[in-house]
């Protein structure tokens, strides 16, 4: 397919120009990291505005209206309210911390958008190992939730942080042990591997056992309701973010709807086959599929935020090791008898 | 029902025996010659029935205390805050220390009939 | 937790908004609704009731020039007024009365102090 | 055992008003909390001793600013007593429906803001103020106010119910019926919900007798008391109102009381309804003059059945004004058992009792 291969090579300087120069191959990764992040956060725009709207439309309300076609541009709107505000740093904190902890958050988000494929070729770097730092830099993103929350000097903020730690306490097994139920089927961590062995099936038919969990532990990951606990406005105020300034509480916000789709699209390349379409469909670009199915898969989880109620944190922890943990194993013993063994 | 300072608390004891369990108000009335406090109390039987029933005591200006009652009503807790802060009326007996209402900077006792409520209001930075 | 997001996702897509676009429609009120105040300086017959009704001291009387000479007549403190129409129903020949228009707004509460002859 | 001091408000998304909270947290569960009242003490019993009679609906309807007209039918019933006015067959009619309908739209209030309390993203609280709307525009059609109707006169009302209000009230009160399955399915359906609701701020029958507590708070302990049965007053001594309790005294109770109140609200309007029409009577009262009739007797206490509970406005009266106007708000008791309710309890589900107690601010500073 010429059209795949030059989508996939797009941002590679040397095949272009018909060297393997590793200067070119640097300045692609470059420009290949501005040109992905800017439309992630096109996206994780988009993500904000239909939340808005959806959550709206579940209250009978309208949502956002006037700001452009549709309120399209109601959240820039927004934004560039917040970011034009004084920023503030409370003398209680811990100022460095304080003030490192939400950058580094942004800046291992954009290293995860580096290493998910999202056609064939069209990824950052081709790791055999992908998925296991994608679930790495995942686990440590709370341990910065945590370090912004604790070091802001507010009680509110403490409490929401401790509560962010802990959430990865209980979620943090069962993810790795549905991803291990994949990698053991598939043999590889390489994420473009994983997306190729679901040319026949995809794996939530596989394993849906394996799915639903990976689902609700993705919700806690990205802590969207009903694990909405490190924020919870109406206990906390707004938890780990109380003594944000705004233009740090613009970057905050739109964090959490970049990674809200983040974790889409992870849970659309590992479940639901990334690109991968029935053949009658595959004339439509394949980045148009993976983009679909994370786009649906974000109206489902925006869905449950509109429905649920907030866990309290020992319910989560409960639900976590007595039902999580012993069904994510029950789904490896069983992929390993029925797939591998 | 009329009673006195000195048998309040017998009074409503032995009301309390006799099935009057529930306290619904406590509050004060300033005649200026004399200060009445009224005890509103109810009882709420198992059959759907209820009696109301009321102790009223007088106590005069120059001498405005009271036992507590929260020995035997728990609920008259904030009542009797609220009466001491508005009415001046001294509690004895309770251990709170705390004022119910948030410190204001005014001066007397708001709900007697001496307070001068058209007074312009001075906050303490305008005393300064 | 199936039926209740069943019914959050039919109200997101299959039912209407329930609440209205302000500027462009606005609802529909009744007669009696209860809004700024309109005097009819013709028939005012400068009797005070309605500064004495007042419950918030919102009405004070002024002097105003009319063709009948000096008259006191009821100026309007919007900006502490309770809607509660007392001064509407005292008043003897019904002049003053409370008009649908609830859409008023000023940059300084002073401004909403209505001189006599605004009020309309 | 460290203990954390958490100072909740006075400015909180979940406190429901200007009031704080000290709570002492011994690692998640509640040691002791100490409510701080007063932030908007209006002092509304002492301007009532400066005011003249007819001039204090306007002020006593603001102490509980979700549900005035019962506080403004409490006062007005207190200033009939001193007089010795009855009002006439139709001005009760109309005075038992717009109650009921008073009720309903704050126990809307009340359930969407509990749902919000525990955390979820104002579904349950938009789609219970759409359906509050509906009430208050019932309200606004029959008043002319959507919020503060000073429409309770001596004797009656301030003006008689517009032609057609009975088939609106008809249609909204049915939908509203049909609501409260959906929402106590939409709800109880929900497992978070339900754990986070049931066994959670237990306050036994005994406990909220000695408390004090009152209203949905009360009846959810199993204690069976109501205004409105016990010392009927208007309509309900015609029809008999149904106290409903239920047995478990926590979060759920009293979310579920006040689901089953609105039922039996609807039950009781639609009753009233049809016997308006038969009504004998004049619905007007006596319009407001500079000069109201002369007190007959001089301590009046009258008991209304608030949607928050009890209220019972002791009134002394004088020429033309009241000499002291004491009221029992319920908001203000129930508040006064947060601290016992809560003792115990993880620091997430203080906000769900706060939430479950619904008192209003302006009731409780008074």
């Amino acid at each position: 397919m010429p059209i795949q291969d030059a989508i996939g090579n797009i941002f590679n300087i040397g095949y272009w120009l018909g060297t393997g120069n590793l200067l070119y191959q640097v300045i692609g990764i470059i420009i290949y990291i501005i040109v992905v992040s800017i439309v992630f956060s096109i996206f994780g725009y988009m993500m904000g505005w239909l939340e808005r709207k959806l959550i709206a439309r579940a209250q009978y309300r309208h949502g956002p209206t006037y700001v452009g076609m549709w309120g399209l541009l109601q959240n820039l709107a927004d934004m560039i309210k917040l970011l034009s505000k004084q920023d503030v740093i409370p003398t209680n904190s811990d100022r460095y911390l304080f003030g490192a902890s939400l950058p580094l958050i942004l800046a291992l988000s954009i290293f995860i958008i580096l290493l998910l494929p999202y056609s064939p070729g069209l990824q950052g770097t081709t790791l055999g190992f992908g998925l296991l730092i994608v679930f790495t830099i995942i686990s440590f993103l709370p341990l910065l939730i945590f370090t912004s929350g604790f070091s802001s000097g507010n009680k509110f903020g403490a409490v929401g942080a401790q509560r962010s730690v802990l959430i990865l306490l209980g979620y943090e097994i069962p993810v790795l042990l549905v991803i291990a139920a994949i990698a053991m089927f598939t043999g590889t961590y390489n994420l473009n591997g994983i997306v190729n062995a679901q040319q026949s099936n995809y794996f939530v038919l596989i394993m849906p056992i394996g799915f639903v969990i990976f689902f609700i532990a993705m919700l806690a990951e990205f802590e969207r309701p009903p694990f909405d606990l490190r924020e919870a406005d109406s206990e906390l105020v707004a938890g780990w973010l109380t003594d944000v300034s705004p233009p740090y509480y613009a970057l905050a916000l739109f964090l959490d709807y970049a990674r809200m789709f983040l974790g889409s699209i992870l849970i659309a390349i590992l479940f639901f086959g990334g690109w991968l379409v029935p053949s009658y469909l595959s004339f439509i670009p394949a980045l148009f599929w993976i983009i679909l199915k994370a786009f649906i898969i974000s109206v489902f989880i925006i869905m449950v935020r509109a429905t649920t109620f907030r866990m309290r944190i020992d319910g989560i922890l409960r639900f976590g090791w007595i039902w999580l943990v012993p069904l994510s194993l029950i789904n490896l013993i069983i992929t390993y008898i029925l797939f591998v063994g | 029902m009329k009673s006195e300072r000195k048998s309040l608390l017998a009074a409503l004891s032995k009301m309390k025996s006799e099935g009057f369990d529930y306290l619904v108000k406590i509050t004060a009335i300033d005649y200026v010659d004399h200060m009445d406090v009224v005890y509103m109390i109810r009882s709420i039987g198992d059959i759907e029935s209820s009696k109301d029933e009321i102790v009223e005591l007088s106590l005069k200006p120059t001498d405005l205390w009271l036992p507590t009652v929260t020995n035997i009503f728990p609920a008259a807790d904030w009542y009797e805050r609220e009466m001491s802060e508005m009415f001046g009326i001294d509690i004895k007996g309770r251990n709170a220390s705390r004022l119910l209402l948030e410190k204001w900077d005014g001066t007397g006792y708001p709900l007697r009939k001496s307070f001068a409520w058209d007074a312009p209001y001075k906050t303490s930075e305008d005393k300064k | 937790m199936i039926e209740p997001l069943a019914k959050t996702i039919k109200t997101t897509f299959f039912d209407k908004p329930y609440t209205t676009e302000f500027p462009e429609n606005k609802e529909a009120l009744p007669d009696s609704y209860r809004g700024r105040l309109r005097l009819d300086m013709d028939t005012c017959i400068s009797c005070s009731a309605c500064a004495i009704i007042c419950p918030n001291k919102t009405i004070t009387m002024v002097s105003v020039l009319t063709d009948k000479g000096d008259k006191i007549m009821p100026q309007v403190g919007h900006e502490r007024c309770l809607f509660c129409a007392l001064c509407e129903e005292v008043c003897p020949p019904k002049c003053l009365v409370l008009t649908k228009n609830y859409d008023y707004e000023a940059y300084d509460k002073r401004e909403l102090v209505t001189r006599p002859e605004e009020l309309e | 055992m460290t203990i954390t001091r958490i100072n909740v408000g006075p400015v909180h998304p979940s406190t429901g008003g200007v009031v704080r909270f000290v709570v002492d947290l011994d690692g998640d569960t509640i040691v002791n909390v100490e409510p701080h009242i007063g932030f908007l003490h209006r002092g509304v019993e002492k301007l009532a001793e400066t005011r003249m009679y007819m001039q204090i609906p306007p002020y006593t309807e603001k102490l509980d600013y979700v549900a005035p007209m019962a506080y403004n039918d409490a006062y007005v019933g207190a200033v009939e007593a001193a007089m010795g006015i009855e009002p006439s067959e139709r001005a009760k009619h109309i005075r038992t429906i717009l109650l009921e309908l008073q009720r309903i739209a704050s126990h809307l209030f009340s359930i969407g803001l509990l749902s919000n309390d525990i955390g979820q993203m104002f579904t349950v609280f938009m789609w219970a103020f759409k359906d509050r709307d509906m009430v208050l525009d019932l309200l606004q059609e029959a008043t002319g106010s959507r919020m503060f109707y000073v429409n309770m006169r001596l004797g009656g009302m301030q003006r008689d119910l517009p032609p057609d209000f009975a088939d609106h009230t008809l249609d909204t009160i049915k939908y509203i019926e049909k609501r409260m399955f959906e929402y106590a399915k939409y709800m109880e359906k929900n497992p978070v919900f339900t754990e986070r609701m049931k066994g959670v701020g237990i306050l036994s029958r005994e406990q909220a007798k000695e408390l004090g507590v009152t209203g949905p708070v009360l009846r959810a302990s199993g204690v069976s008391y109501d205004v409105r049965k016990n010392n009927p007053y208007y309509m309900y001594e015609k029809y008999h109102i149904n106290a409903k309790t239920m047995q478990t005294g926590d979060n759920f109770a009293r979310y579920k009381v006040r689901i089953l109140e609105i039922q039996e609200s609807v039950r009781i309007i639609k009753l009233v309804l049809k016997g308006l029409a038969g009504s004998e009577g004049k619905a007007e009262g006596m319009p407001v003059k500079l000069r109201s009739p002369n007190p007959v007797n001089r301590i009046s206490i009258v008991r209304r059945e608030l949607p928050r509970g009890e209220c019972t406005m002791y009134l002394v009266a004088d020429s033309q004004k009241p000499y002291r106007l004491s009221i029992r708000s319920p908001s203000f008791i129930n508040l006064a058992a947060v601290s016992h309710i809560s003792k115990g309890a993880r620091f997430a589900d203080f906000f769900g009792i706060l939430g479950s107690l619904d008192f209003v601010i302006g009731c409780v500073d008074r």
